[in-house]
């Protein structure tokens, strides 16, 4: 066993290699394998938030992933098109910048959170999970029919987005600045769970009655967390949209919400690392697996039946301690 | 799934393949819901390669699960690493519109076995993209076409909510010249059409026109069949198409559905085909087996006369369209799109297997709506 | 006679077909230890998830300090100075003691909104926690894991984290439940010196305990007090020998 | 719009109602029992329905098809029960949902590698077909009244099960208090293996009967698995009678839905963008009301207050 965030620099230290040694190889799909890492990774990290941290099953993150992906497809869209995007009394030029986009998709994932979020945490439990896979359900089912952007066709970007003084359609410059993103991301979401709020939002998870009498609401600390969450989630969402320079309804389905929650638990639930390291997990699975057979979603499930039955701590949990401090 | 085949290997089970000149990327739908449409492009596509006794065509192939990010990822394996000449095997517009604009323009031909999404033949358009099937509307438009010529004046019409849905009502509207009883959209997805059933019976309809592609029209027609309601229905081949038809059994018999190819086309290209189909496989083929055979078929006329790193020639032999397809007369139109006979097709018995004969030609040499927009 | 602290006045709460609680009034004075006893079912839980929030009654009153706390939250109640025990620990069990007694001070500092910064950096924070570990003897622990602590020590980290939040008025829901004797006395002694902090509403079952500590004793027998006074007319009620004491004559 | 045509599709979100309380009776029961979500619920599903059309296929028969349906999935029920669930009663909710997300991978993949990915031919008995004229001249499909008539009995079976004989005494006892059920001497794990086999079997049971009038393939279980959630979060899990009022919601908002809001746009729009938006919002109805619902309360219509 080896102290938690060791194994966390490991990670990131490996990733990094991987995508660098691709390029040294020459072998750009290797990088662009490892940018789908990053991004399900920060996806994952955002869901973590919630789920390891606040306790919160949602089977609905599909929804913020949507969101930050339809953020961006629609900016773009306009921008390509070279049509004013019209919003009531506003109107908007869509826009190609990254960092605009970026924001956008947090702020309006992070909206979408709040709204969910105080319907939703009115409920407990298996209702919880429900009811956040019915919000998800409902996202899908507009976006499908949401002809204006594509429907179910979803919307085609034809050159990546801008970041400033970087050429992102080269593999290697857009798996930088995802990886950045993780990062910074991974470096925040560890300092929440030490903060004061993330006492609390721990707290809360597994002592509400305690939580309350010392004067401190766990509604409102799961609140944060959720649109913490689904922000982080939706800023994936804008990524993952640019990586595949794609945005479709499939980014809203609720197969996409169980995927987030495997690579949470496949990683080490509640764990900083831990999402990373399923992601890194369920690609590199889907890769090789999916070449040696046509059938490789049957031994995805078996992997995932045996983690949840054997090794509760996910792969994090069997190699690494849990840290303190 | 990924399986790299030379076309000598496939033909005659040798090993050591030799050294391969030209490759090809197919990404297509083996696994899931979908995976019969895809299968049946691979079997077609490979069995022309096969009988074409190259042995410089390496063919890769993988599963796009019929996710578009999956099959974005892939595109970019196969451009990045693989770095292919031609790709080719997309089943769904969605997927479609997700690789081909991107693929394209890193210089990649691309030829659409199935799909036919309206951007790409308008505004959309681009020389290294050509589609051997058909453009989205074309058999929605053939369906309109037979309504008028049966003498249909009042037809209800239904597709799921979707793009592809929404063209279809549009591609039929544009040919046929009646009244409408009704109009629906349903859910994508959707199973059971109760509902939309009792309302063609209530509407007083002569004739229903629906686009329902893949378990949608399996549930519809078998729903459809036990409702009692008589009305002539009229389709798109996609519901009656030799892989799913024997799930629909004596609910489709009848049923005219339009295409632009059969089993009984009468020319010997197509004989020749549908009897080594049937041998190589041991099913009959069916219409997206045709689309595959014929788009190798384009792709081996095409390479007869140029190489693909000659892009410029190799463009022109693909235009020219020099190949012997199952449907006969064969031609682009401007923006890459076939110009094509749409016949009208009957669903029959042939013992225990369903299948289809023609009827009678929808529209002949059939181009599609969008060419005047597209400025290649 | 001064103004009781906390008050209730004619509570009144039904499920059903059942009372819980009829008609109760209880108050609890500055600098006192008052007890409720009563047998099992007699709708002690009930009377204190009224009193702490969590469960509105269907009449009366509960008065905190001089105020109408009868439709506050728990939360709100908290912050107006109600600090509670609970009869099941109830405690972070992932999270190292310090950590637990820290969530107290959280809540007693008013702001759990700050992200960047370690709790467990906060010197005001942990100054508070550690206080309140060092007066029920569990600074030693301080880094524990709380679900490495004997059932003895984490009745003690209740109180504790009870402590951090400066209470006005304790309501400690059987704080001797499963201690044997020699913690039962240590807890009983701890308890004593505690009532010069704030007047404390016990709830117990442990009858040396109450007889040890109790100025005054209110008996609750299915969901009505049938006596309150100090310990010697409680002793000597007839009333509570024959309904509780079991003394049937 | 006819008096006809709004009987007929009450009738028609009356059959869709009994067929998904049929997926959500057995949903119910094993959460109400057991406490445990199944998503693999569909799987069952989908097994009775391959099941069916295999054996009507080889024999003709439609009852045989029906018994083969609900005696595979009670099978890969109980299998599944020994070998994986049994383990989860203890979990939390989410290994639960994890591992039985899991089980959809194993059985939908595994079923496409027996089955191959061709949907498979199943049809309404040759007795059961066309239609039949009700009182009111209403044209009706025979089999769908069927499926109504063996929804209702289904409800009632259970009802009669739960209420009266011994095991189902059982089965009410453990949802109350798993512990006293053990003391009194009761094989729970034999009670919990029988429950989910219970649950399997109505879920197979749907599939076939479904099966006939819908296409049997491969991810057919799992839009129905979704609608029988909706279904018992609307009716309070646990709840058989939530369940069953649930399903009629459920299947009368939908089909009503679909008729009524594209009709109810065209009052101020134009119809085809009214058809569209109908549609649209129409798709979304049963989770809008599943979230009111749950807005309103918070465990269902009929589950237990926490």
């Amino acid at each position: 066993m080896i102290p938690e965030r060791w194994l966390t620099f490991a990670v990131l230290v490996g990733l990094l290699a991987v995508a660098l040694g691709a390029l040294v190889m020459d072998r750009p799909f290797t990088i662009t394998l490892a940018t789908r890492a990053t991004i399900l990774a920060l996806a994952a990290v955002g869901l973590n938030i919630a789920l390891g941290q606040g306790g919160l099953v949602s089977f609905g993150h599909a929804a913020f992933f949507g969101i930050g992906g339809y953020a961006m497809g629609i900016l773009a869209h306009h921008a390509q098109t070279f049509t004013p995007l019209e919003l009531g009394p506003l109107t908007i030029t869509g826009t190609k910048s990254m960092p605009v986009i970026w924001l956008t998709a947090v702020v309006a994932s992070a909206l979408a959170a709040l709204l969910i979020g105080l319907l939703a945490l009115r409920t407990s439990g298996v209702y919880f999970i429900m009811i956040t896979l019915a919000f998800g359900q409902m996202f899908f089912y507009f976006a499908i029919s949401w002809s204006a952007y594509g429907g179910e066709d979803g919307l085609s970007i034809y050159v990546r987005n801008d970041f400033p003084g970087l050429n992102t359609l080269d593999p290697i410059q857009f798996f930088g600045l995802c990886f950045t993103l993780l990062c910074l991301v991974l470096l925040f979401a560890g300092r929440l769970m030490r903060s004061p709020f993330g006492l609390a939002l721990n707290a809360a998870r597994q002592a509400p009655e305690r939580v309350e009498t010392v004067g401190l609401d766990p509604m409102r600390l799961r609140l944060l967390a959720f649109v913490l969450s689904g922000a982080v989630t939706g800023l994936a969402g804008a990524l993952f949209a640019d990586l595949n320079r794609f945005v479709s309804p499939a980014m809203f389905s609720w197969q996409l919400s169980g995927e987030l929650i495997v690579l949470v638990i496949l990683g080490g639930v509640a764990r900083l690392i831990g999402p990373v390291v399923g992601a890194i997990a369920f690609v590199t699975l889907e890769h090789v697996l999916g070449d040696v057979t046509e059938f490789w979603l049957i031994w995805l499930g078996v992997a995932l039946l045996l983690v949840v039955l054997f090794a509760r701590g996910g792969i994090v949990g069997l190699v690494a301690r849990r840290g303190h401090g | 799934m990924k399986t790299l085949l030379s076309a000598a290997a496939a033909a005659a089970l040798l090993a050591a393949p030799a050294m391969a000149e030209v490759k090809v990327g197919m990404i297509t739908t083996l696994s899931g819901g979908g995976a019969g449409l895809g299968l049946d492009v691979r079997d077609g596509f490979l069995l022309a390669i096969a009988q074409s006794g190259r042995d410089d065509i390496e063919v890769v192939i993988e599963d796009d699960q019929q996710k578009p990010d999956i099959a974005v990822q892939i595109a970019d394996e196969m451009i990045q690493s693989e770095r292919v000449d031609v790709m080719t095997g997309i089943i769904w517009s969605n997927l479609a519109m997700a690789v081909v604009p991107a693929a394209v323009n890193q210089g990649v031909f691309y030829l659409s076995p199935n799909a036919g999404p309206s951007q790409l033949a308008g505004p959309g358009c681009h020389e290294n993209y050509f589609n051997v099937a058909w453009q989205n509307d074309n058999l929605h438009e053939a369906a309109g076409a037979w309504a008028n010529e049966t003498g249909y004046t009042n037809s209800f019409i239904l597709a799921p909510n979707y793009p592809a849905g929404q063209d279809a009502l549009t591609g039929y509207k544009r040919f046929y010249e009646g009244e409408l009883a009704g109009e629906l959209y349903t859910q994508l997805g959707q199973t059971d059409y109760a509902a939309e059933i009792a309302q063609i019976r209530a509407s007083g309809a002569d004739s229903v026109f629906f686009f329902l592609p893949g378990g949608m029209g399996i549930s519809f027609l078998k729903q459809y069949a036990d409702s009692g309601v008589e009305i002539p229905v009229i389709g798109p081949a996609f519901s009656f198409d030799q892989g799913i038809l024997q799930a629909v059994g004596d609910a489709a018999l009848g049923v005219v559905n339009t295409s632009q190819w059969s089993k009984d086309i009468d020319n010997p290209t197509n004989a020749a085909f549908v009897e080594s189909f049937e041998a190589e496989y041991g099913r009959l083929p069916s219409l997206y087996a045709s689309q595959g055979f014929d788009t190798a078929n384009l792709l081996l006329s095409a390479l007869e006369v140029a190489e693909p790193s000659d892009a410029d020639a190799f463009r022109e032999a693909l235009r020219a369209a020099e190949f012997d397809s199952t449907r006969g007369d064969f031609a682009f139109g401007p923006n890459h799109h076939p110009i094509q006979d749409i016949y009208a097709r009957e669903v029959i018995r042939e013992g225990d297997v369903f299948t289809n004969r023609i009827v009678g030609v929808a529209l002949e040499d059939h181009a599609d709506a969008y060419a005047d927009e597209c400025s290649m | 006679m001064a103004e009781p602290l906390l008050a209730t006045r004619g509570l009144t709460k039904s499920f059903g077909a059942v009372t819980a609680s009829e008609d109760v009034s209880i108050d609890l004075r500055p600098g006192e230890i008052h007890a409720v006893i009563g047998p099992n079912g007699a709708g002690k839980s009930t009377l204190i998830r009224q009193i702490c929030g969590g469960l509105t009654p269907d009449r009366g009153t509960v008065t905190l300090l001089g105020r109408d706390v009868t439709r506050m939250g728990t939360v709100d109640r908290a912050r107006a100075g109600l600090g509670r025990t609970f009869q099941i620990s109830s405690l972070a069990m992932e999270d190292s003691v310090l950590e637990n007694a820290v969530l107290g001070a959280l809540g007693a500092g008013g702001t759990p909104w700050r992200f960047w910064r370690p709790a467990l950096a906060s010197a005001d924070l942990c100054a508070r926690a550690e206080e309140a570990l060092e007066k029920v003897g569990l600074a030693d622990h301080r880094h524990t894991r709380c679900g490495d602590l004997s059932h003895g020590q984490r009745r003690q980290l209740e109180v504790a984290v009870a402590l951090t939040l400066r209470p006005k008025v304790f309501v400690m829901d059987e704080p001797m439940a499963g201690l044997g004797a020699e913690g039962s006395a240590r807890m009983t002694r701890f308890l004593d010196g505690l009532r010069a902090e704030a007047p404390i509403l016990l709830v117990e079952h442990d009858m040396d305990a109450v007889f040890a500590l109790a100025d005054r004793i209110s008996v609750l027998v299915y969901g009505r007090i049938i006596a309150t006074g100090p310990q010697e007319e409680i002793r000597a009620s007839r009333a509570v020998r024959e309904a509780y004491l079991g003394e049937a004559s | 719009m006819s008096a006809i045509l709004i009987i007929e599709q009450v009738l028609n979100g009356l059959q869709f109602g009994v067929m998904l309380f049929l997926m959500a009776a057995g949903l119910t029961l094993i959460f109400g029992v057991m406490g445990l979500i199944n998503l693999a619920h569909g799987s069952l599903y989908m097994i009775g329905a391959f099941a069916a059309a295999a054996v009507a296929g080889a024999t003709g028969s439609f009852l045989l098809a029906l018994a083969a349906a609900m005696a595979a999935a009670a099978a890969a029920g109980a299998l599944v029960e020994l070998t994986v669930i049994r383990r989860l009663y203890a979990a939390d909710h989410l290994d639960q949902v994890l591992a039985t997300f899991a089980l959809i991978l194993i059985f939908s993949e595994g079923t496409r590698w027996i089955f191959g990915s061709f949907p498979l031919y199943l049809d309404v008995p040759a007795a059961l077909s066309g239609p039949v004229t009700l009182p009111g001249g209403i044209d009706y499909p025979r089999y769908r009244l069927a499926l109504i008539g063996a929804g209702l009995a289904v409800a009632v079976g259970l009802w009669a099960l739960t209420q009266h004989t011994r095991i189902g005494i059982r089965i009410r006892a453990g949802e109350n208090d798993r512990e006293m059920i053990a003391a009194l001497g009761v094989d729970i794990g034999r009670l919990y293996t029988l429950v989910f086999a219970l649950g399997a079997a109505l879920a197979g049971l749907a599939g076939a009967l479904v099966g006939a009038i819908q296409s049997v393939q491969v991810g057919m279980g799992e839009p129905v698995l979704i609608l029988a959630f909706v279904v018992i979060v609307i009716g309070g899990i646990g709840s058989i009678k939530g369940a069953f009022i649930g399903a009629l919601l459920v299947g009368l908002t939908d089909t009503l839905g679909g008729i009524f809001l594209p009709e109810f746009f065209k009052l101020f729009m134009e119809p085809g963008a009214a058809t569209q938006t109908g549609a649209s919002l129409a798709s979304m109805a049963i989770y809008i009301l599943m979230g009111l619902v749950l807005i309103w309360r918070p465990t269902g219509l009929f589950g237990a207050r926490a």
